[in-house]
């Protein structure tokens, strides 16, 4: 059972929080003018790296807040938890020394 | 079921706590100041804080949202002088008197009850007096409050999981 | 490389002198020759199958299966082993029902006892909204020619007698839909017996040997090359059948799939004496069942819910899946896990698996297989064959392609069983 | 009269108090603090079970968990039949009563045997290369013959009436194993203020001490220290758990324990789950067994394990014992036994050079050492009774002890993640590095001196206080057990896994065959796979499989460690969890009344709903029959509360919902409703819902009863991550209202009379509109919608109020022919109307179109969710299936039922979504999803029947009844 740091609440486990699947995946402002190749990559493509991995959490039996962290896939280590809307933390991408 | 059933063990009480008046305030933090004024007491603006006075009290559940609950009049009384409070700034207060209940476990070592459902650590360092939060009792989402430096916990839940949530808790007192 | 049959005779034989005279059962070379025709990405089920038929059934001589660690090390040895086809689209129902049939004759034709036992699946169901489900799948399947029917709580206990179908239960058992051709089988052999034959065939097999690249210097940017731990490998035909590793294998490739890897667990219980029928599944209570021939419980679980390649196991998982099985079977509760540990499972948006081309030229890929890939083994590993082969996607596969998640064309198997009304 | 092997005095059990107990029949004596194995050696018995395969003769190997062969049957009375239980770990009480398991008819005549003398057919594996035919002949005949031959004990046959409870805790410092490292690091960390918790798997805290009733520690003898000891943790409130094994290890230091409550009646389990700050492993090691032929007959043990049976148990396992001793820690096994009173017939050592000062010793007392000899074969029937040495000499004796050498148990290192590195020296993997906040203390990390032990448990925890000091023990040595175990693959009969009967030639078979990677080898053999987990025979079995490839053991490396560390109970894993707390049962605020009604009821999601109100003599089809026609003919009443309700609020709400729904909703007026379609983004229909206008910036939402969590949370989803400059909250409301419904054309006339403070006449209350007012004086929200098609209004009121409402109304109703209605019967009027219901109509692939629901679509909206994905072209194809009304001919078909274009057609193009005999159409009438079926009115298709002919339908309309909607304008 993993215990994450929630931005408002400090480190909770796991039981409270809900996966929110991969972060910074913003919903284009003008879906129209996708076509459906860029359209279905929005929708289903996804990294899923092996290794540090930018998540979105909400701590829904908690504050009920959405927040990004940034994770290592192999271990499950947390590297950074920031809130929803901020970029991801440097030092914590792909590549970076976990 | 939900009346005034009274169970003691061991040392400790689990009871059902009397109807009262609740609010669910959502509003900016910045905001938040305006409502103390028609609340007659402090919206804790600190994550995890719990204010209390005059028969009300006022819980910290997020940066935006807060339980209010008071006696039972304020159902009336609280939303016009609310609307008057915050006048044109936007903000939103529900009544959610009917939705949940409330039970009190009072008594040494109720924690340890507790941690037979509650994940968190209800030590006295980690959870102290006025504090209180939205998580887990098993399978049930409740709202932990505790008031006061004295073992004892107030606990909010939803009208329908209150039963089982009950069950849950009887079980483990007995079983302590 | 003679591929020494099995039979009892050969066993007896064999005793005879202290069973000093058998062979290795598949040849190991320690690294990769410098060019195949095709090449195999993963050394699991699928893989190792996709090189058999590849060998068998389409000529091919110059195969090679890479795996990077040893073979059917990853979900093929870390499944529940259940085995059914009564999956509600048509397109899913043939894919399954192609890998059932060839489930049936698979230990004749690998001569191995991969222990293929239909002894029923049998779906429970706990509310109107399952009845309706279930019934569903059941009009579709008989109409794909595929076995399922529909028992009274009555007939389900008598078919599964541990059982618990007392109307007081919190999710009483109102009914169940049963694929008698469905059931088990033995999960290592399944990958063992496909290396013997597909290594008697002149499939190479190399284990501890990972794919790091994959180059694309042939025409239009197609697949020319692999780099491996173990060197260059040379060739314009690649197969990634590497589950919950393909967006790692395709990102070397340049390619984002749309894919999520999760853990998955299953865990056995100490091994009693026949107690357990068949194979009951419970979507509503998560309660996957069946007993080993060894006489172990063994029981799925679900998977994790945040992406992980970590096989680290996690309590709140198990204690959910006990919590479902021994209010399901009661008599469970003084039973004890022995063993718990976990997978990777890859999972599409529409939990079908793809099969097929991708935007490469000559890089193909299996995956997508989810929670549900080992039933699919012998089917998977057989339209995989012809799709490499001839370039083109077997009839079977065509409708699992990558391209349905751009028009929109989904096979969504998880939505028909969406929550109630 | 005492037990003929006990000693006269020593040991933990109290000899005041005797204990009975039944094995096989037999009844026995012990005392509190034995073991069930400790009493039965005290009367000799060796033989408790039959090995998994070739079922052999199996004795008492240990004194712990790794216990591989005394496996039995507990049986506590109905419902409390336990198999496989530790005879090594299951604590003696009164009135236990045992069975050895896997043998018939006895267990001294064992027909299984046969498979014995089939051995040298029967090899590792040897069920891969047969039983392939003919035809279906594995799963008929061979299958089920192994299949009853394999397994151990006898799965329980009835409900476990017992309890299980769980508990979360969180500590300092977590201390696992409480010996002389485990006691001294809780000390430590304890004296420095931290918050400790110290758990032990045996019955008594001690570990080894237990077994060394002679040392001193801190100038106080052993056993006297550890009283010491435990009393001041207990004043020190550190928490003190016997019988609890730390079973898994996880992210975090999230440590999961199994405790076996001392039972007055209490629960029988307790799972906890502690999440540590620290965690000191202080869990020992366990000694190997050693592969020669026969090396598996009963009274041969481990010989640490036959010293822990005379020394902590005052049980002398047998009168005369042979000790094969590869390591130091034989010699001192053969001393101790000595001294409390055995004949040791000789030490076998198959060092040629033994360390002089042990040969010393055993000279000077009278024991033989054979030097550079082991044992050939053991020899004897289901006891032991001598051995011949590998130099030709027979040896008698009733008990033959091996001492392999010592594996540190390193299991929950490695779940930890820890990295183990080997240590020629040690001839062992010890704990390297490790990612979490872990230490180890002890002989867990090779560490055996009790010296050391203290010292390093002292460090672990933290070094407050004075370390509590014993004399330095002497440096141990031994064989490499790589040396040890040559030759054995050549030995019939040399057992690696006891339990599972592996051969040491076996894992050299595997290793032919072609398995050269460890986890081949496991699986192809299945060593280390029994309910021991390889805890004595992993490292034996390594050690061969490494001769055999010709390789170092650290070249050929572990197999990986999977949870638990030894076998744990289901009950306590599912805790409280079962029967009603399995899952709560959600009510409504008017169940009582209901279920006082004799209401049938169905499960949804985790609610009960009432389905129909049958009266006496009816079946649910006659009454559902009675209900349709009063909701038609003159008003029903149903129970509405369990649908979501969702109060959105903010000056941005109506813009909040434009994005969401596919609806328009600014220019709805305050007053006004609308039925809101929600799509996810790839453009399939997830929930619907009457939404209504409370004021300009309130909208109170509704949602389908199963919807009501997953549309809060993907509201907050889009309010928080997509849209956070929206100005508008988000409350849950679905317990806060209690919905009664009132349809029918009778529903004003029998209201009207209840409401106060508002209109609710057809003009100034038309369909679709809602208000605040106060019904019979209670503060409501009055909604005049209608999922009947018929003059319909729902009333809103508190919870607490809605029971008195509702027999108000049914007092008020009587008259006009008021009846309660349940599910069932809103499934068949709705139907009549054509209402989809979202997850019956739709299954997460339907589309607003496919749905007949375009109209709903705001089509000048520029955007919501679920809009781009409506254009892909799979969306606009004409054959999609679309929603159409269905007339069969004769019966009812079932729901689910495929349409086909003609009756003997093999391809589906549809299927029935909802079917139901129409009491207002007094015929059968369906919905479904059909190709293109907008195009195809009046076309006759049909649907299947299981195990019959398919029946005809019409394609019609989806409305069956009213199309002009007079009746809900009413």
């Amino acid at each position: 059972m993993l215990l994450i740091r929630c931005p408002h609440c400090g480190d909770r486990p796991e039981v409270e929080f809900r996966h929110g699947g991969e972060a910074h995946l913003a919903r284009p402002p003008e879906p129209a003018a996708l076509s459906d190749a860029e359209w279905a990559a929005y929708l289903h493509q996804r990294r899923n790296p092996r290794g540090p991995h930018a998540e979105r959490w909400r701590h829904i039996h908690g504050c009920g807040r959405f927040f990004n962290a940034v994770r290592d896939t192999l271990t499950d280590r947390f590297l950074a938890t920031y809130p929803t809307g901020a970029a991801r933390p440097d030092g914590t991408q792909q590549g970076d020394p976990a | 079921m939900h009346e005034n059933s009274v169970i003691r063990h061991a040392g400790i009480t689990l009871r059902a706590l009397p109807g009262m008046a609740r609010f669910a305030l959502r509003c900016a933090p910045a905001d938040a100041p305006r409502a103390s004024q028609a609340l007659g007491l402090d919206l804790p603006l600190a994550a995890l804080t719990a204010s209390a006075g005059a028969g009300r009290a006022a819980l910290w559940l997020g940066p935006d949202e807060w339980l209010i609950l008071a006696e039972d009049g304020a159902a009336e009384t609280l939303p016009p002088a609310m609307e008057d409070a915050f006048a044109a700034t936007p903000f939103s207060l529900v009544e959610v008197s009917g939705r949940q209940l409330a039970y009190g476990l009072s008594g040494p070592g109720a924690e340890e009850v507790l941690a037979e459902g509650c994940p968190l650590d209800l030590s006295d360092a980690a959870f102290g007096p006025g504090t209180c939060t939205r998580t887990l009792f098993g399978k049930v989402e409740m709202v932990l409050w505790r008031p006061g430096p004295e073992p004892a916990w107030h606990i909010e839940v939803w009208r329908s999981f209150a039963p089982h949530l009950h069950a849950h808790l009887r079980e483990a007192l007995l079983d302590l | 490389m003679s591929m020494r049959r099995f039979s009892l005779l050969s066993l007896a034989r064999e005793a005879l002198r202290g069973h000093s005279g058998w062979q290795p059962q598949w040849r190991s070379p320690p690294s990769p020759a410098a060019a195949y025709d095709a090449v195999i990405v993963g050394g699991g089920g699928h893989g190792l199958a996709t090189a058999y038929y590849l060998a068998r059934e389409h000529g091919m001589r110059r195969i090679a299966v890479l795996e990077k660690g040893w073979i059917g090390g990853g979900n093929t040895g870390r499944n529940t082993t259940i085995i059914r086809s009564n999956y509600l689209f048509p397109e899913s129902a043939a894919l399954y029902d192609h890998a059932l049939k060839l489930w049936e004759g698979l230990s004749r034709e690998l001569n191995y006892n991969v222990m293929f036992s239909p002894r029923g699946v049998l779906m429970s169901a706990h509310s109107v909204h399952d009845i309706q489900s279930f019934q569903r799948h059941i009009h579709a399947n008989r109409l794909a020619g595929v076995d399922n029917e529909w028992l009274t709580p009555e007939q389900c206990k008598a078919f599964c007698p541990p059982l618990d179908i007392s109307p007081h239960a919190r999710y009483p058992v109102l009914g169940g839909a049963l694929q008698r051709r469905g059931g088990t089988a033995r999960h290592d052999a399944v990958a063992w017996g496909y290396a013997r034959a597909a290594s008697a065939l002149g499939v190479d097999i190399i284990q501890n040997c990972e794919v790091t690249g994959i180059r694309r210097e042939g025409p239009g940017g197609a697949v020319s090359a692999l780099e491996t731990t173990k060197g260059l490998v040379r060739t314009a035909r690649v197969g990634v059948v590497a589950a919950g590793s393909t967006s790692l294998v395709m990102a070397m490739a340049g390619l984002r799939m749309p894919l999520e890897s999760y853990p998955l667990q299953a865990l056995v219980s100490e091994p009693v004496k026949p107690v357990f029928p068949c194979v009951v599944m419970s979507n509503t209570v998560h309660a996957y069942i069946s007993q080993s021939d060894k006489g172990e419980l063994v029981i799925g679980a679900g998977t994790d819910q945040y992406t992980s390649y970590s096989q680290a196991g996690s309590i709140q998982i198990l204690t959910h899946t006990l919590d479902a099985i021994t209010e399901m079977f009661p008599m469970f509760r003084r039973m004890r896990m022995l063993r718990a540990w976990g997978g990777i499972v890859d999972v599409t948006p529409d939990r079908s698996p793809i099969i097929g081309l991708t935007p490469v030229p000559g890089l193909f890929v299996n995956c997508g297989w989810g929670t549900g890939g080992f039933k699919a083994t012998p089917g998977s590993g057989h339209v995989f064959a012809a799709t490499i082969a001839k370039g083109e996607p077997h009839p079977i596969a065509a409708p699992f392609n990558l391209a349905r998640f751009e028009t929109g064309r989904m096979i969504d198997e998880a939505a028909a069983a969406a929550v109630a009304h | 009269m005492s037990a003929p092997f006990r000693t006269h005095q020593g040991g933990r059990p109290d000899r005041a108090r005797t204990l009975r107990f039944t094995f096989d029949g037999r009844t026995y004596d012990g005392h509190p603090g034995d073991t069930l194995a400790s009493a039965l050696l005290a009367h000799g018995v060796h033989l408790t079970g039959r090995s998994f395969k070739y079922h052999r003769p199996r004795g008492i190997l240990s004194a712990g968990p790794e216990e591989p062969n005394a496996l039995v049957e507990l049986d506590a009375g109905p419902g409390r039949r336990e198999p496989n239980s530790r005879a090594t770990m299951v604590p003696l009480r009164d009135g236990l009563l045992a069975r050895s398991q896997n043998r018939w008819p006895s267990l001294a005549w064992d027909a299984g045997a046969l498979t014995g003398a089939a051995a040298a057919l029967l090899p590792a594996g040897f069920y891969y290369k047969t039983f392939m035919g003919p035809g279906r002949a594995w799963e008929k005949l061979y299958e089920p013959l192994i299949r009853r031959m394999a397994g151990l004990g006898r799965a329980p046959a009835e409900a476990d009436p017992d309890r299980y409870a769980q508990r979360y805790a969180h500590c300092d410092v977590l201390v696992v194993g409480a010996g002389p490292a485990g006691l001294a690091a809780a000390l430590a960390a304890a004296r420095g203020g931290a918050r400790v918790i110290l758990c032990d798997e045996q019955m008594e805290m001690g570990g080894s001490l237990l077994s060394q009733p002679g040392t001193r520690i801190a100038g106080l003898p052993g056993w006297e220290w550890l009283e010491v000891a435990l009393a001041e943790l207990r004043a020190l409130k550190v928490r003190l758990l016997p019988r609890t094994t730390a079973f898994s290890y996880g992210l975090q230091n999230m440590v999961s324990l199994a405790e076996l409550p001392e039972r007055a009646e209490g629960p029988r389990e307790r799972l906890w789950m502690v999440r540590a700050a620290r965690v000191v492993l202080a869990t020992g090691a366990i000694e190997r067994p050693l592969p020669f032929s026969g090396n598996d007959r009963p009274g041969v043990m481990l010989a640490d394990a036959a010293r822990v049976y005379a020394l902590r148990y005052g049980v002398l396992a047998g009168h005369r014992a042979a000790v094969l001793a590869a390591h130091d820690s034989g010699y001192e096994a053969a001393f101790a036994l000595q001294a409390a009173g055995m004949e040791i017939a000789a030490i076998l050592d198959p060092r040629a050079a033994p360390p002089a000062d042990l040969l010393a010793e055993a000279t000077g007392r009278g024991i033989r050492v054979l030097a550079g000899q082991g044992v050939a074969r053991s020899l004897g029937g289901r006891r032991v009774t001598g051995l011949i040495s590998t130099g030709g000499e027979r040896i008698g004796c009733d008990l033959l002890l091996m001492a392999g050498g010592w594996t540190p148990s390193v299991h929950l290192f490695s779940q930890a993640r820890g990295a183990l590195r080997w240590d020629a020296a040690r001839d062992a993997y010890l704990p390297d590095t490790a990612p979490e906040a872990v230490l180890c203390a002890g002989a867990c990390q090779g560490s055996y001196g009790l010296g050391a032990c203290l010292a390093e448990g002292h460090a672990a925890g933290g070094g407050h206080g004075a370390a509590p000091g014993a004399q330095p023990g002497r440096e141990p040595s031994g064989m490499p057990t790589a040396q040890a175990v040559a030759g054995a693959a050549k030995a019939p009969m040399a057992f690696v896994d006891f339990q599972n009967d592996v051969q040491a030639k076996d894992i050299a078979l595997a290793v032919r065959e072609g398995f050269r990677s460890i986890e081949h080898v496991k699986r192809y053999t299945t060593n280390g796979m029994a309910t021991d987990q390889g805890k004595t025979s992993n490292m034996v079995g390594l050690a061969i499989a490494a001769a055999t490839l010709g390789q170092e053991i650290p070249a050929v490396g572990l197999t990986r460690y999977r949870h638990p560390v030894t076998p744990t109970g289901f009950g306590g894993l599912a805790g409280r969890h079962r029967g009603d707390l399995f899952e709560p049962i959600r009510r409504a605020p008017l169940h009582g009344w209901a279920e006082a009604e004799g209401a049938l009821f169905e499960p949804v999601a985790q609610w009960r709903r009432a389905r129909a109100f049958p009266r006496a003599g009816e079946d649910l089809h006659a009454a559902v029959l009675r209900e349709c026609r009063a909701v038609r003919q003159a008003a029903g009443i149903f129970d509405a509360s369990t649908l979501g309700k969702i109060e959105v609020v903010g000056p941005d709400a109506a813009e909040f919902l434009e994005r969401l729904y596919v609806n328009p909703w600014k220019k709805l007026a305050p007053g006004r409703c609308r039925y809101g379609i929600m799509l996810r983004e790839d453009g399939f229909v997830t929930d619907d819902g009457v939404v209504g206008r409370m004021a300009a910036d309130r909208f109170h939402v509704t949602t389908t009863t199963g919807g009501a969590a997953r549309v809060l949370h993907m509201m907050e989803d889009y309010l928080q991550t997509e849209f956070p400059e929206l100005r508008v909250w988000l409350t849950s409301t679905t317990e806060q209202w209690a919905v009664i419904a009132l349809q029918g054309p009778k529903a004003r006339t029998i209201l009207e009379p209840f409401v106060e403070g508002l209109d609710i006449s057809a003009a100034s209350f038309p369909h679709m509109s809602v208000a605040a007012c106060r019904v019979m004086g209670i503060p409501a929200r009055l909604f005049r919608v209608s999922f009947t098609g018929e003059l319909g209004f729902e009333v809103n009121v508190a919870p607490d109020q809605a029971p008195a409402l509702w027999r108000a109304l049914m007092r008020a109703g009587a008259p006009h022919g008021l009846t309660p209605y349940g599910t069932e019967a809103m499934h068949v009027l709705r139907a009549e109307k054509g209402y989809i219901i979202v997850s019956q109509e739709t299954d997460g692939t339907v589309t607003p179109d496919d749905a007949g629901l375009s109209w709903a679509v705001g089509k000048a909206k520029r955007d919501f969710v679920g809009k781009r994905s409506l254009a892909r072209p799979e969306m606009r194809r004409r054959d999609r299936p679309q929603l159409v009304g269905l007339l069969p001919r004769g019966t009812v078909p079932q729901e689910g039922a495929q349409i086909l274009a003609s009756p003997g057609a093999r391809m589906a193009e549809g299927h029935v979504t909802s079917a139901y005999w129409s009491p207002a159409l007094d015929r059968p009438i369906a919905l479904g999803l059909l190709a293109g079926g907008r195009e195809r009115m009046g076309q006759t298709v049909y649907a299947t029947v299981m195990g019959g002919a398919p029946i005809a339908m019409e394609v019609t309309d989806p409305v069956f009844l009213d199309k002009a909607g007079e009746r809900v304008n009413a």
